[in-house]
């Protein structure tokens, strides 16, 4: 599974894109199992309340089901305009 | 039907002029253009946009599919920068033209509620002291309630 | 604040770009152009404009007064041409600047309410079968009511 | 009284402008004694809820006191933008 990260999500991290193999059921547990990963990981993920999700490119709420998703971005709350 | 996503900049004036001479029959035409401004503490050196390359482009063209279908328009132009942008540059404009100017007025406020909260585009302000990612108002994410 | 009425004809894009460079620090640009369009009938030759000069801009002055007065505006424009106009020729354009783009298209939308009701101008259709006035909608007075 | 006339109503009446001496107390009453001036006139003010009335530049109802008005115009509805 392909993960993005954005704006400060993606400096917490130290990286924007990462590639992983996972049997996580949804966001949520997916992000259970990223906290892990890292120190960084676990700091960028502390706040659920900031943080957005799309599966495939479409945003998605936190218990959204993964099954054959392909590409799984995480970022704060868009700011264009 | 135009979204165009672009690190280069663009001449909002132009872009009007443009759009408004392709959509023959309409007499209404609004467009709205946001641009960089100063930041409280008054030294805001440039404005750093990223975005998501592939769902941006997706999300736009949906939000700009969603307003054709509920307003009765003639046209409808995005175009979004992303980059390192400097103070007074245009960031982004969308643009509308209808038959009557009610419909025009809707669908660009309403392009332009979606478009700062479902397109994946980030703003960050550098200064002299530091940068700083922006925050995402409530009153965005609130906007969205009267559609 | 900037009120124009005008036999010339006007460059919306070029009067977007300069009302736009005059307003550092205003984040969001609105604007409206009210273009001649086609008549049901196809064979519109001319929109003949006319209006009452001295009453035209003190309406003018005075519905973009009770803008500023009511939002928070970096700056307003109203153009308005007179005369006798092609069709596709811009006829007038407003443009509001505010901080938040809230402000910018209510007064936007103020300013052609307004003007569309309590501005002394009279359109007239020139087709090859004659001349018609253009009847005013009830919707356009109804629209007062919102504000 | 400088009297003003725009649009269908200068049409009807042939003349974009004409100077009267009156008593007319109201624009109501003003438009009553025009009516009587010629069949033009009463022509161009036979159906009332399709005129609107100026004072002086400003916009009146229809039964405005004219007092030392200078200048009214009569017109119908507007339609600019």
């Amino acid at each position: 599974m392909d993960l993005r990260y954005f704006a400060w999500l993606r400096e917490r991290i130290g990286t924007g894109h990462e590639t992983i193999q996972t049997e996580a059921a949804t966001v949520l547990d997916l992000i259970a199992e990223l906290k892990t990963r890292s120190e960084a990981h676990a700091f960028a993920f502390s706040d659920l309340a900031a943080i957005r999700a799309a599966v495939d490119q479409e945003l998605v709420d936190m218990d959204a089901p993964l099954r054959d998703a392909k590409e799984v971005a995480f970022f704060p709350p868009m700011t264009g305009g | 039907m135009d979204v165009r996503v672009q690190d280069a900049p663009f001449d909002m004036g132009a872009e009007l002029n443009r759009f408004a001479a392709g959509v023959d029959g309409a007499g209404a035409v609004v467009s709205f253009t946001g641009i960089v401004r100063g930041v409280a503490s008054g030294d805001l050196e440039a404005m750093e946009i990223e975005h998501y390359p592939g769902m941006t482009e997706r999300a736009l063209t949906q939000i700009v599919g969603d307003a054709v279908a509920r307003w009765d328009l003639a046209d409808a132009l995005v175009i979004h920068r992303h980059g390192r942008l400097s103070p007074a540059a245009p960031i982004m404009m969308v643009a509308t033209a209808a038959r009557h100017r009610g419909d025009a007025f809707a669908a660009a406020e309403f392009l332009m509620d979606y478009l700062k909260s479902r397109a994946p585009f980030w703003k960050k302000e550098i200064t002299r002291s530091g940068a700083q990612w922006v925050a995402a108002r409530e009153d965005d994410e609130n906007a969205l309630a009267r559609w």
